[in-house]
């Protein structure tokens, strides 16, 4: 959990290290739509992370603000005849607002109770969801949902309609997401939303509304949610009601911790590695779910700042062993 | 931070050129959307084993053997939607069958119909050959409104008496418009409908709904849902000894998976409308289960026959146009008629609906079977579709 | 009026299989402050040993005695190997480590017992009704409201009146005091968690003959615990027991009311609860 | 301008029938240094709840600086010029040192923090803030140390060194020396006596030396109200203090 002072500018190695996986990643994985899924639970799990990881709130209701997010900008492109940013911007603010409500109740209770809250919320929305099938097509789904070209005012810049293209788009907005995602937590914001998860008392007593705070936390994460939520729903051109259903919030949240909370990267790797898991296991085994239990256990047990962390601290040992090699040998080793 | 980016980078290219290696297919190749994991796994097992042995009987097809590719749903919709986009996208996949979900088989028949493939399905929706209908779906599985028609009015003909009717009905598009088909039959045969229970899609505990059931106290009890849900109301209603209080009709079961879930104690003296029975006796499906229990050591169940049929329908549409290319086959689909497993089947141009039988089965009693899936007695069977000029299906 | 009467004598049976699954989450929860995700895969499992046992055996009453006690085994292995490992960490990891034991429950019952779900018959002396009036009533049910009564009552006897009983409730207070008093708190730990667990498998094995064996019971289950503990309030008995029985009732009776809103009915319930009374019915700050 | 910054009238705090605190008149003079002292139970940390606003009073006022801030939520206090430090020490533990003390500073902007569209280094007052309490506190050198790596006793330096960050007018410090071994603490007595020399200080306190060396004004609590105030000689020679202490072991 250092914070590096200095390297707060958005061309930092995070950042470069996330454009070289969004270049790579269509050029190494089978196809360009999972490559797409993948980052579209990306963007999801870093919605996620700056609730869990930045802010110490764990929210099961993540779910809300993607199906929303999904039904919000699938409905204003069918019958609002909404453009690609229309759209998106629809499904942020529903996101947002969603969040808001969510919020705004779950963080009057702490701890347990809070995610309780947030649990309860989630089976609420998705029998509501379920109940307006008017609107959401129920059980059915929302089908024929579009995938509007990219166009500015008026001017059609790009056809989507090709998988390539779609994750092109995709891309440029999970960077724009993440930069945006290192803007904020390295912000007075971000750096108070940290505060709140090391110690809420003291953030209080320091001054910080902290209410306020993770309330905004909620909203922000909301909007992220919801235009995955959105592209989600273009990439399949349908919103089935699973995206509401309280297993995605759990995955989201798997992806989360299991990428590594309170770091960005971590949630890009986590999206990864579970919906790359579920896409090579479940074709040879059927049970394969049997590995992701085990797989959430090892990560609780040996690595518990998630893959990321594991990463990261190797990573660590191996500089710290290539330079004390030279000088003196050993004891750096240690420091944990 | 570096050498752990490549490190990771390593691992994700390793693991993707194993999946692409796989992949190089001139010959036909029939894709298996099957829920293999996940929450419908009971499912998807055996339409998976249906279709697999339905391509290994095919043989030579186009002048090389025939391929089949599962495709795991993971009991998610919008998983199986991506992977049926990739299966099109990178390795040219035109020729789909199975889904469960109706809202899975809803939304691949539409990625299916963009590229101008062919999509044969034996999901529930009625969306899928009415409103939702389009030139790649084509449904083996009777409607609602058969599924109605050929259980309630065989028994309102053999007992003229039983003339209070109560139903039980999940509240989402499929309940309903089973409902609507029953209230449609009740209103032509004169039946009173003395009640209906709405309950969520989740809903596992049906005592509420049976008390209410019997302060109506009907002749006929008719459940309108399906699966676990049909499974545990009858259960409750047995436990609530409602057997002995009136007739119980499960309208819409799984047939045999289902009745070995709920055993015979369970199943006596129930009536079950069934889209396929392994004692059916035509020469199809007596071949069927003869090569089922030659290499599953099982009789078929209903996905195992539904997705053999879907599967072997498919190949010989290929065979028949003399080409993979999707339009021609799904042309050559249209109006066919062959022998399958429920005896004369029909492809209808118009909707692209398989005209099949749909079965009234009666659960016998335990000392009555002559074998461990000889569960019920076929009461009828017929075949009741909506006319041709009232269907909702409208296709460019 | 005999109508709600009976939705009532529902409500209680369906509340008193609710209280045993949220009592052993709740007692988990009050002395370990640990929140145990995989409580509804463990009732699973004493579903799915109900079903082996019967049919081995042919008597419910044994699977009614080995399969509740198997679980709890099983849990005093899991805690001893895993459990007791995530204790120090934050609700987070709790959640995550119980999730991925429940999802290993529940693929690996598939694997063993398939995918397809399973009936267990109501035992012989129980099956059939009485009539009350106009009405039957299932006998297993009126044995399942008595006989969790009866577990009720010994359960409270064994938390007041029982040295164990006594650890517990002063743990639940302050662990700190217990391990002060000298008693082997790992030891505590490790009963507690098994004895929760296995009134989960408990109610698995009753609820079999009535909701049948299925793989994917287990969230349901979980679910329904947790509004139930919610409301109650989380680590207390007697809200385990009113909480039961309030869903139960709730739930039954919306049935007739308001069959589609039952299940948003009581998340929303439960949502209320929590922000008018945070600790629940009866919980402690 | 009155000469009092802090004043309660008739402040109370009840739990059905117990008084946790009966009813208090305290009256902290602008710029001194003023110790509330009392056996265990004696309601001394209610009273200090109820200044911080971690408790609600339920009867009494509360005013400071002119203003009555009774109802105020703890973190609005602050914007008025009162800070806090914990008994038990609390702080960011996985932050360093320094990034302790600067979010310490930024408490001040309240809602301004709110901001998430700037870096945080845009906004160097805060770092300056941090780096001029790191030099009053002397743990300049251990700015980049994760604050739980800290010894106890600098933890506690850097628990009273949080509460300046805000630039208070006023310190409200719960018992600073709390599990201090006997070497550290002349080093907080000095660190106190010096914030008393620009700032008023109330501080609950245990250690009779420390209060008895650096008070200008000590109030005595008993059975939740004041026994007494008066300054050290007064309080030192009090009957009925030794007689509210006797039943604790001689402190």
């Amino acid at each position: 959990m250092t914070k590096p002072n200095a390297q707060t500018s958005i061309f930092s190695g995070v950042t470069l290290a996330a454009l070289a996986a969004v270049i790579l990643m269509p050029l190494v994985l089978p196809s360009a739509t999972l490559a797409t899924e993948i980052l579209i639970f990306a963007m999801a799990a870093l919605g996620c992370n700056l609730l869990l990881g930045y802010t110490g709130l764990l929210s099961f209701g993540q779910g809300i603000f993607f199906g929303g997010g999904a039904y919000i900008a699938s409905l204003s492109m069918i019958h609002l005849d909404f453009g690609l940013f229309g759209a998106l911007v629809a499904a942020m603010i529903a996101g947002s607002l969603l969040a808001t409500l969510v919020g705004a109740l779950a963080i009057r209770r702490t701890g347990i109770y809070f995610v309780m809250l947030t649990l309860a919320f989630s089976q609420m929305a998705y029998f509501l969801a379920y109940t307006l099938s008017d609107w959401t097509g129920g059980d059915n789904g929302l089908l024929d949902v579009p995938r509007p070209a990219l166009s500015l005012f008026g001017f059609e810049l790009a056809d989507l309609t090709s998988s390539y293209a779609f994750y092109a788009f995709v891309g440029v907005l999970f960077l724009a997401i993440f930069v945006f995602a290192r803007r904020v937590i390295h912000s007075p914001f971000g750096t108070t939303l940290v505060a709140i998860r090391e110690n809420e008392g003291r953030a209080s007593a320091v001054g910080f509304s902290t209410n306020h705070f993770k309330l905004l936390a909620f909203v922000i994460s909301g909007g992220i949610t919801g235009i995955a939520g959105a592209l989600y729903a273009m990439l399949l051109n349908f919103a089935p009601l699973s995206n509401i259903e309280l297993l995605m919030s759990e995955n989201i949240l798997i992806m989360t911790i299991i990428g590594g909370t309170g770091s960005l990267l971590g949630s890009l790797l986590g999206a990864g590695t579970i919906v790359l898991l579920g896409d090579l296991l479940s074709s040879i085994w059927p049970r394969w779910m049997i590995i992701l239990g085990v797989a959430l256990i090892a990560v609780v047990l040996f690595m518990p700042s998630g893959l990321w962390g594991g990463v990261e601290s190797q990573c660590k040992r191996w500089k710290e062993r290539r330079c004390t090699a030279g000088k003196t040998s050993g004891k750096a080793q240690e420091a944990k | 931070m570096q050498a752990s980016k490549w490190k990771k980078l390593l691992t994700v290219a390793v693991l993707s050129a194993a999946t692409t290696a796989v992949c190089s297919a001139e010959e036909v190749t029939v894709y298996g959307v099957k829920s293999l994991s996940g929450s419908f796994a009971s499912y998807g097992k055996y339409a998976d084993m249906g279709s697999k042995l339905a391509v290994e009987d095919y043989g030579n097809l186009l002048g090389s053997p025939v391929r089949y590719q599962a495709i795991d749903t993971e009991g998610n919709a919008g998983k199986a939607v991506r992977k049926v986009q990739e299966a099109i996208s990178q390795q040219g996949a035109r020729f789909f069958n199975g889904a469960t979900l109706s809202s899975t088989a809803l939304a691949i028949g539409k990625e299916v119909n963009k590229v101008g493939g062919v999509f044969m399905t034996p999901a529930g929706a009625d969306e899928l050959t009415g409103s939702d209908c389009n030139m790649a779906t084509f449904r083996w599985s009777v409607p609602t409104y058969g599924a109605i028609h050929e259980t309630v009015e065989p028994m309102i003909k053999a007992h003229p008496e039983w003339k209070r009717w109560y139903t039980i009905t999940p509240q989402y598009v499929f309940g309903e418009a089973l409902l609507s088909n029953a209230k449609a039959v009740f209103e032509a045969e004169g039946i009173e409908h003395v009640g209906n229970s709405y309950h969520s899609l989740q809903e596992q505990e049906f005592s509420g709904y049976l008390t209410n059931a019997m302060a109506a106290k009907p002749d006929v009890l008719l459940l309108l849902n399906f699966g676990s849900q049909s499974s545990n109301a009858l259960r409750q209603a047995v436990n609530f000894g409602l057997k002995n209080q009136m007739k119980i009709l499960v309208a819409w079961s799984s047939g045999l998976d289902q009745l070995q879930e709920l055993g015979a104690d369970v199943a006596e003296g129930v009536y079950f409308g069934a889209q396929y029975w392994h004692t059916v006796d035509t020469p199809m499906n007596k071949a069927l289960v003869k090569r089922v229990r030659e290499a599953y050591d099982m009789n078929p169940n209903y996905p195992m026959a539904a997705d053999y049929i879907g599967t072997t329908v498919i190949l010989d549409a290929i065979a028949k146009a003399g080409t993979t290319e999707g339009a021609a086959v799904a042309k050559a689909l249209e109006a066919t008629s062959y022998q399958g497993p429920t005896g004369d089947e029909v492809v209808r141009a118009a909707d692209h609906q398989v005209l099949k039988n749909y079965y009234l089965l009666k659960g016998k009693a335990a000392s009555e079977m002559q074998d461990d899936d000889d569960y019920v007695e076929i009461v009828s069977s017929g075949k009741s579709f909506p006319d041709e000029s009232s269907l909702e299906c409208t296709r460019s | 009026m005999s109508l709600y009467l009976f939705q009532a004598l529902n409500g209680i049976g369906l509340g008193m299989i609710y209280f045993l699954i949220s009592v052993g989450l709740t007692i988990i929860f009050g002395l370990l402050n640990f929140v145990n995700f995989a409580h509804g895969a463990y009732y699973l499992l004493g579903s799915y040993l109900c079903f082996t046992l019967v049919s081995l055996t042919g008597s419910f009453w044994l699977a009614l005695v080995i399969a509740p006690v198997v679980v709890a085994m099983l849990a005093w292995v899991t805690e001893k190997t895993l459990i007791r490992r995530a204790y120090h960490l934050p609700h987070t990891f709790h959640i995550l480590i119980t999730l991925g034991i429940a999802l290993i429950i529940q693929e690996l019952s598939i694997a063993i017992w398939g995918p397809i779900g399973k009936t267990v018959a109501v035992p012989d002396a129980l099956s059939g009704v009485i009539s009350i009036g106009d009405f039957f009533y299932p006998k297993y049910r009126l044995f399942v409201i008595l006989f969790t009564a009866v577990i009720a009552l010994a359960l409270w006897l064994l938390l007041e009146r029982t040295r164990f009983g006594a650890l517990v409730r002063a743990g639940s207070e302050d662990a700190q005091t217990v391990s002060l008093l000298g008693t082997h708190i790992h030891k505590l730990f490790a009963l507690t968690f098994a004895l929760g667990v296995g009134l989960a498998g408990l109610a698995g094995v009753l609820a079999a003959p009535i909701r049948g064996v299925h793989p994917f019971i287990g969230p349901e289950v979980l679910g329904l615990a947790f509004v139930v503990v919610v409301i109650g309030g989380m680590g207390s008995f007697s809200g385990a027991l009113v909480g039961g029985l309030v869903v139960g009732l709730v739930q039954s009776l919306m049935t007739t009311l308001w069959p589609q809103g039952a299940s948003l009915m009581i998340y929303g319930a439960m949502a209320v609860v929590i922000l008018l009374r945070p600790y629940g019915l009866f919980g402690r700050a | 301008m009155s000469d009092y910054i802090l004043e309660t009238e008739n402040l109370g705090l009840r739990y059905g029938a117990f008084a946790a605190l009966g009813s208090v008149d305290l009256k902290i003079r602008r710029g001194s240094i003023h110790t509330v002292i009392g056996p265990n139970g004696a309601g001394k940390t209610t009273l200090f709840h109820c200044l911080t606003g971690e408790r609600r009073p339920s009867s009494g006022r509360i005013r400071f600086a002119g203003r009555d801030l009774t109802r105020q939520p703890p973190h609005k206090r602050v914007a008025s010029g009162m800070s806090r430090s914990f008994q038990i020490t609390s702080l960011f533990q996985n932050l360093s040192v320094r990034e302790n003390l600067r979010l310490a500073a930024q408490g001040r902007d309240g809602l301004g923090a709110l901001a998430f569209w700037y870096s945080d280094t845009h906004r160097q007052e805060h770092v300056r803030k941090a780096d001029e309490v790191l030099e009053r506190i002397k743990l300049t050198a251990q700015a980049n140390t994760s604050a739980g790596d800290l010894s106890h006793g600098q933890q506690r330096v850097l628990e009273v060194g949080m509460a300046l960050c805000s630039d208070p007018e006023m310190l409200l410090l719960d018992e600073p020396t709390s599990g201090m071994g006997v070497d550290d603490i002349p080093v907080m007595t000095r660190l106190i006596s010096e914030l008393g020399k620009d700032l008023t200080v109330m501080l609950i306190e245990h250690n009779m030396r420390l209060v008895m060396s650096i008070s200008d004004r000590i109030t005595v609590m008993h059975q939740g109200n004041i026994l007494i105030e008066g300054d050290p000689d007064q309080v030192r020679g009090d009957e009925r203090v030794k007689k509210a202490y006797l039943g604790e072991s001689g402190s």
